[in-house]
């Protein structure tokens, strides 16, 4: 499931329909991101998610696709989320199951790192002084690249 | 040739529009080329790309490098390094 | 949190304890582990956990102090289920929050690996056949020794 | 010196209780003097100890190795490598 939505999710749903029934499933990595009000050290107030929905959803279901490639993994959930958030709000969510957590761990980790420098989300953070567009971290082009080493 | 061209988050601010239909010289054939011919607009097109700006590009919903080959009908876009998740 | 309980838990609720109201929190990864229907090809049908009470706690916070000293994390929730548990029952949890993914997905797997050699839990298997106690595997100790490389 | 041993898992059915008090001679000083002490209780406990499972110790509730010294008023724990998680 791949979804790009300005509505909250519900991981608890999420979670449960993942593994409904499914007694294969012996393994479940969650990753859930989150609105911090500290972003290089202003205090934000809110967050406004750009992105191009044509691409979007390609990229992201091209990232989920490499990861059942490259892990045995039964099934993976996408959700983003786009518009204006707060502090503590929820952003993203990816969560995998597998029969084994190494799969599992090691696909939800790699989708994140794609996602991260790969899918077309841009973010603009407001604070008191105003709005700003939040730079491309290099640490996240490392976390990308190992995976192709 | 004709291709639509789409800005997204700073670049889309700088230029001011989020898409135009632009009609390409013959000999601009690539995304180092199209960001060459662009830069000549003006100076918000020559400070974009110059190439002190990370300026991504995609073809037809695709991330592609400044090497890509641009055809007819093509959906080209620009943006900065991605921030999402 | 640590917790080891014969009960079962709701993931959602634990989540949702361990970021709320915390706009430090960007980020959080949770592994959940189930009982499968099916190990070494035999169909299980329940799933016996014997524990060493004193020293499981002991073991458990031991392990979430060494992930803490490691990582810059900001909580870390573990609990264990023992007794007697039916495939697709949740065994166990595992949930970290941190400012960054990194670190959390880091912890979380680091703790799993850790709980998975070195807390003092046995799992004995039911299926048509009788009953019969899980062997520990290679793989396991190997995820664990990475970590003190 | 009089220590507690405690047994867990399919060690703990081999031997059919799950703990004892037990006083030891002065030579028996580590987990291994204790294991052979132990195995030579008869068959089934030398079948437990004669190498060829892995019976992993705790001494007071932490892991040791078999060179762990033991001490008057232990608790020792014989387990099989844990299978949890």
């Amino acid at each position: 499931m791949i979804r790009v939505q300005t509505d909250d999710f519900d991981v608890a749903q999420i979670l449960a329909g993942m593994r409904q029934n499914n007694p294969k499933v012996g393994a479940m990595v969650c990753f859930v991101g989150l609105v911090r009000d500290m972003n290089d050290s202003a205090e934000v107030t809110s967050l406004t998610l750009e992105h191009y929905p044509e691409m979007t959803e390609k990229s992201l279901h091209g990232i989920v696709s490499q990861a059942k490639q490259r892990w045995d993994i039964l099934d993976a959930a996408v959700i983003h989320r786009v518009g204006t958030l707060q502090p503590t709000d929820q952003i993203v969510l990816v969560a995998i199951t597998s029969a084994h957590r190494q799969a599992a761990f090691s696909a939800c980790e790699f989708v994140m790192d794609y996602l991260k420098t790969q899918a077309p989300f841009w973010k603009k953070e407001t604070n008191s002084q105003g709005a700003r567009w939040v730079e491309a971290k290099a640490s996240d082009d490392e976390a990308q690249v190992r995976w192709t080493q | 040739m004709q291709i639509k061209v789409l800005y997204f988050a700073r670049i889309k601010e700088a230029v001011n529009y989020s898409s135009e239909d632009v009609v390409l010289p013959e000999e601009v054939e690539t995304i180092t080329a199209l960001k060459h011919w662009l830069s000549k607009r003006g100076e918000v097109w020559a400070n974009l790309f110059n190439g002190q700006l990370v300026v991504r590009a995609a073809i037809n919903h695709n991330l592609v490098d400044d090497l890509a080959v641009i055809e007819d009908g093509d959906e080209v876009a620009f943006f900065p390094p991605v921030t999402g998740g």
